[in-house]
């Protein structure tokens, strides 16, 4: 190989990892700013509009502040649902006797609308921080749950077998042989909660909220601010993509005996 | 945005979309006979959304989603501020007893420079907002001056029983619904702020279709008149979809201006004071000439 | 490695064993000595697997008994380890891991595993995933595994198939040498005739669900291949294996 | 084994499977029941209160008629959104050109609360069934498509190996090998899917509807008939209930040749 | 399956293989046949799986050609089929259907299937899930899989190590009988020195990544395993291994 297709073939790496991603999103972008411009789409508020709503939003620090408040009960919120979630899963998916008495329970709690909860949300919980946690635990929890439950529940057979047999302990029968087993479903069940967790949070900040992304969003609802509710959306659509590539970071690292996540990274 | 089903409808069936929120009049008149003969005579009818807050309503019926609408003055302010194409066609007197400031039951708070420090419940964006900040500027007083605490109604009775909040400012129904859980108002917007129900159309509907405009403000007039005279008419229905006992209904209605008309000489300034509000307390960014999106009462027959 | 635990002792009476309406095992008696090493050769199908997952407790017999030192043997079998038909290597743990959980992981089974893996000759892949290892590698691997659990009652189910002529004469030459050190009781799964006269101190042939032959081994250790008993205990089994395939072709064809 | 003893047998087995599940539930209705009645609970009705109201609405038939409306959204919903996710994840799961080209944008749309897009919604959508449609579709398309994306790239690699050496059609890799591979994968998805739907449904039923549970609960809270809103609530969670029956025996019957559920069936 | 196409003729020059910093294959140069059929024997993880892998285009050469028909082979080989040394049954598919991938499930699919099913002895067995069968069994339904598919070149990676003695024979005369009416180019893996010497032309041995022994077999078929060239051929390969694998230790030792 000469240098030249080496380099080559350097950049064609580059772009398809870096810039392949992006085409659509900035073809998404153009036909907006088109549409709005020659009036195709109408009442929407251009790129360029939301742009600079953006810039005013950044300058005054507003924007920070709504990021950082939503993020702590995010995180708050993640950690506890996660938790719960992973250990009812745990549970469920390691003894039979658990499963019986509390998954029908659980999948009946599952399908509850937060919104539907929120009046006894607030009659437990009141209107402050204590309930917007809750519903983002409620909102991460189910999702971990079901996906830990399937990911022990889908272990080789073979492997506990073996477990077993050689008079493993339980803890690393758990460690060393389920939760490992278990993980790559665990963590799409992780990434689809860092999604669930901003969408359950917009319900949370409707209560009783004086900052947060969700605040700003509904806020900017009452005002009909559509430049503000984009600037929003794009907020979120943001933070997802970075936390979804934080979950792929995480899946490289955890499932690096993974022979799908092995071949990904030759390729 | 306007190739919506009802308004393309609009066009070959004359079918057009109604957008409401629940209250004696707006019910009354979905059940009306005469209304919708009267519709029908002119080849139209009718189709009903219903919405529970005034800012939704008005989005839909800026979208064209929706032809007609009600709602308060104060989420029209903003709808024509981030340029929906909004029309007043009528409009009722204010109602200064129809919404005020409720204090829970066994408080010391009496008048309103008791509120100081205290925690306030109010919708963001909403008409208690702005009379909140009006009833407090009246005493000299600011929301730096308490601890503002933004909830939707529902959420806020509930805040309100639990006693997480001291004081409630909002309108009627739950104004009464406050009242008979035995929490006291303590002031009113009278002599502060107006406190109109408005009803609207869009730009477009009104140059097509002004004739089904007429014949809808027409059975509203009619129906306030009806309900003016006889609250009990409306109380069952309005129990049913609400929950709320006919006799709070009675004392909603009783307290409450039902009847509507084409907009007359006060509405404008009132609206307009409204918009100046609203600019100078940074809520609008750009001042609101308020005339062109009224539309007298002749106006509307004229065009025919 | 000690010898602290002496193998144990192991009566079946009557055993049997469906799977749905098929009839697997119809009924066999076996007693095996403590510390006895007993070769089990049969067709494939016969049921040789099934016959040491029962003993091991893995399957559930549909009737008779396992007596283990006189007790009947309920659930899952303590002092047995297996050495399973397939690899099962836990494909998110490294080799030298994998190899631990004979030591149960526990105390410094890092030392332990270690050395077994040298003794199978794959030190060098200690810290590999199991799925970049060839066939036999793996095998080696849990062979490895199995042998590092030094239990009372060890079960090797076809051990090493995936094998080299020369490097299986290496891995009989360890398990011999350790079953001797240790003195467990072991069942030897093998398709290899002459690994089975290397080895045991017992053949037996499993037909049809039951046993059809079960002869001692009476040479002394290190055996050779060219020992005439050797040669004649080989002849005989492939003449017992040939009959009870025509018989059961025979059967086939009648029915 | 005796007679008694199998009988003895079955009725364990009748409890396990039939009564163990409902102990929770019942247990939580006690003390739902007792927490009211004692005063210790407050503002909240109590279950004999919910039954009246429960009653009162199944005799009016008003509750079919909001049930029936919002399953007819749900199911329309979940079909076109449960569609597009699929088959997005597919095309995303066996092509990595695909997957670079639209996974970035669809994990940003992922992040968006249904709620901050509803401006977006009735601009592009009005007020009407396809708006309510389009925001279950949106809610339902994301867990099957990652579950999905995710199930096909977990499918072993040996198997897809050994089906490409043996030169099978693309039609019958599809079919024989990589859809029953994922779908174990794919029915958790669909099994949240199943959940999120009703999620959704609420707020989409917060546009301009008449009818729903969704607007049932909503109208409910804007008037405090706290009775009406646990009522929704319970409503929820049966049809959560009966959902994720079905999803099981559909897990049965796709995956009768997986061990997990060839022992469930036999224990 | 009757004979319509021939077997392809293979040309492999100074191949080598690195996985990361190892080089497994270390330049191997092999001329095969059209219709020839080929054995070859080494160590456990001497690199035979990854020849054949290389042979059929699943991994890719650090270094080196593959001609194929005198073509040089990039990407997947089309015309080869392989055996794997797992078994690499569908779980989700049944037996038959399994069997049927071999006849790519297209035309009257069904009953070429049912007929190696039969003939690897398992038509009993249809329709069952391939996790109930016994380890020996699932490698049939794999040789009948690979059997089925009646390709130019056919590599098998040790097909018959799971199976007894006497269903290995069965299944050596089955190979060789399908072999002989479809005349494909065939590489066989195998430990089974006697197995390499039955079935094949010629066998080589990899040792070192390299091939270190070539010879053929200049038997008549079907072939007597007490002919003396037999023996002959089965003394002089074990002496090859045993000696290669005396270097490997001393060399190992020295470094
Ligand atoms: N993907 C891989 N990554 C790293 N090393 C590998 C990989 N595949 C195989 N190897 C190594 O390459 C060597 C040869 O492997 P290969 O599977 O070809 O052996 P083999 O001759 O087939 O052995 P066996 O008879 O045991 O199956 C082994 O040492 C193995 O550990
Ligand atoms: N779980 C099961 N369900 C149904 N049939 C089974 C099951 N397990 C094994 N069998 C059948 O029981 C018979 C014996 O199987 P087993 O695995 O014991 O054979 P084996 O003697 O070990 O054969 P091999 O030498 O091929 O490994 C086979 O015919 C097999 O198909
Ligand atoms: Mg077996
Ligand atoms: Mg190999």
């Amino acid at each position: 190989m000469t240098n030249k297709a080496i380099s080559n073939h350097g950049l064609k790496h580059v772009y398809k990892s870096s810039i392949a991603p992006w085409v659509l999103p900035i073809v998404l972008l153009v036909v907006w700013q088109v549409s709005v411009s020659t009036g195709a789409m109408q009442l929407i508020a251009s790129p360029y509009e939301v742009l600079t709503t953006a810039i005013t939003y950044t300058v005054s620090g507003e924007i920070f502040e709504h990021i950082g408040v939503s993020f702590f009960r995010a995180a708050v919120g993640f950690l506890i649902g996660g938790g719960l979630g992973f250990i009812l899963g745990v549970l469920n998916g390691m003894s039979n006797s658990s499963e019986r008495y509390t998954d029908t329970t659980i999948q009946m709690f599952r399908n509850i609308p937060i919104l539907a909860m929120i009046p006894l949300v607030i009659i437990w919980f009141g209107v402050g921080e204590t309930a917007k946690i809750f519903l983002v635990t409620a909102g991460v929890m189910f999702p971990v749950y079901i996906n830990t439950f399937h990911g022990i529940r889908s272990v080789d057979r073979g492997l506990l077998e073996m477990s077993r047999i050689y008079g493993i302990s339980k803890w690393h029968l758990f460690t060393k042989v389920i939760l490992p087993g278990a993980m790559p479903s665990i963590l799409v069940g992780v990434r689809y909660a860092l999604g669930v967790m901003w969408v359950t949070l917009i319900v949370a900040e409707t209560i009783a909220a004086t900052s947060g992304i969700g605040y700003m969003s509904m806020n900017a609802r009452e005002f009909m601010q559509i430049d503000v509710i984009i600037l929003a959306i794009l907020l979120y659509s943001v933070l997802g993509k970075i936390a979804d590539t934080l979950a792929k970071l995480l899946e490289k690292r955890l499932l690096n005996w993974h022979p799908t996540y092995q071949n990904l990274r030759n390729s | 945005a306007c190739s919506h089903e009802a308004t393309t409808h609009s066009q070959e069936m004359n079918e057009f979309t109604i957008g409401y929120q629940k209250n004696a009049i707006t019910l009354m008149l979905r059940e009306d006979e005469q209304f919708h003969a009267d519709l029908e005579a002119l080849g139209y009818s009718v189709d009903w959304a219903e919405f529970n807050t005034g800012s939704s309503t008005l989005e839909a019926l800026g979208t064209e989603s929706v032809d007609i609408a009600n709602a308060g003055d104060i989420p029209s302010l903003y709808a024509i501020a981030n340029n929906h194409p909004i029309r007043y066609i009528a409009s009722t007197e204010s109602a200064p007893h129809s919404q005020g400031i409720l204090v829970q039951r066994d408080t010391d708070i009496e008048d309103i420079g008791d509120l100081e420090g205290k925690r306030i419940a109010f919708n963001r964006a909403s008409i208690a907002h702005y009379l909140t900040l009006k009833t407090l500027e009246k005493e000299g007083l600011d929301l730096e001056n308490v601890r503002p605490v933004y909830l939707d109604p529902p959420d806020a009775i509930l805040a309100m029983e639990r006693g997480e909040i001291d004081a409630w400012v909002v309108w009627d129904p739950y104004l009464a619904a406050g009242e008979e859980r035995g929490h006291e108002v303590i002031s009113t917007s009278e002599d502060v702020v107006a406190y109109r129900s408005f009803y609207f159309t869009n730009e477009a509907f009104l140059t097509d279709h002004p004739e089904a405009l007429e014949v809808y403000v027409d059975a509203v007039i009619r129906i306030g008149e009806e309900v003016e005279d006889d609250p009990s008419i409306a109380t069952p229905l309005l129990f049913e979809e609400t929950g709320l006992s006919e006799e709070t209904w009675h004392r909603i209605l009783d307290r409450g201006i039902n009847i509507a008309d084409y907009n007359g000489p006060g509405v404008e300034e009132d609206l307009q004071q409204q918009a100046d509000d609203l600019l100078e307390l940074g809520f609008i960014d750009d001042p609101l000439e308020m005339d062109s999106y009224i539309v007298e009462g002749k106006e509307l027959s004229n065009d025919e | 490695m000690t010898n602290q635990q002496n193998g144990v002792q192991l009566r079946i009476e009557n055993m049997k064993k469906k799977f749905g309406s098929t009839e697997v095992i119809k009924g066999i008696d076996l007693q095996v000595d403590a510390g006895e090493f007993v070769a089990v050769v049969g067709k494939s199908g016969c049921g040789k697997s099934t016959l040491l997952r029962l003993i091991a407790g893995l399957e559930e017999k549909t009737e008779g008994t396992i007596y283990q030192n006189d007790a009947p043997l309920s659930k899952e079998n303590d002092d047995a380890r297996v050495m399973f038909q397939e690899d099962r290597l836990l494909p998110w743990q490294d080799v030298l891991t994998n190899v631990g959980f004979g030591l149960q992981l526990q105390n410094d089974w890092q030392t332990g595993a270690k050395q077994l893996l040298q003794e199978v000759g794959l030190e060098d892949h200690a810290s590999k995933w199991p799925s970049l290892l060839s066939g036999g590698q793996k095998q080696r691997v849990a062979l490895a595994r199995a042998l590092a659990a030094n239990p009372r009652l060890l079960l090797f189910d076809e051990p090493l198939g995936a094998l080299d002529a020369l490097t299986r004469i290496e891995m009989q030459g360890l398990i011999e040498e350790i079953w001797k050190r240790n003195q467990f009781t072991a069942l030897l799964v093998t398709h290899d005739v002459s690994e089975a006269i290397m080895l045991a101190d017992r053949i037996i042939v499993i037909s049809e669900g039951t046993i059809s032959y079960d002869r001692d081994v009476p040479l002394p250790r290190p055996r050779e291949r060219s020992h005439p008993v050797f040669k004649e205990i080989e002849r005989e089994l492939y003449a017992e294996l040939l009959e009870e395939s025509h018989k059961q072709q025979t059967f086939a064809m009648q029915s």
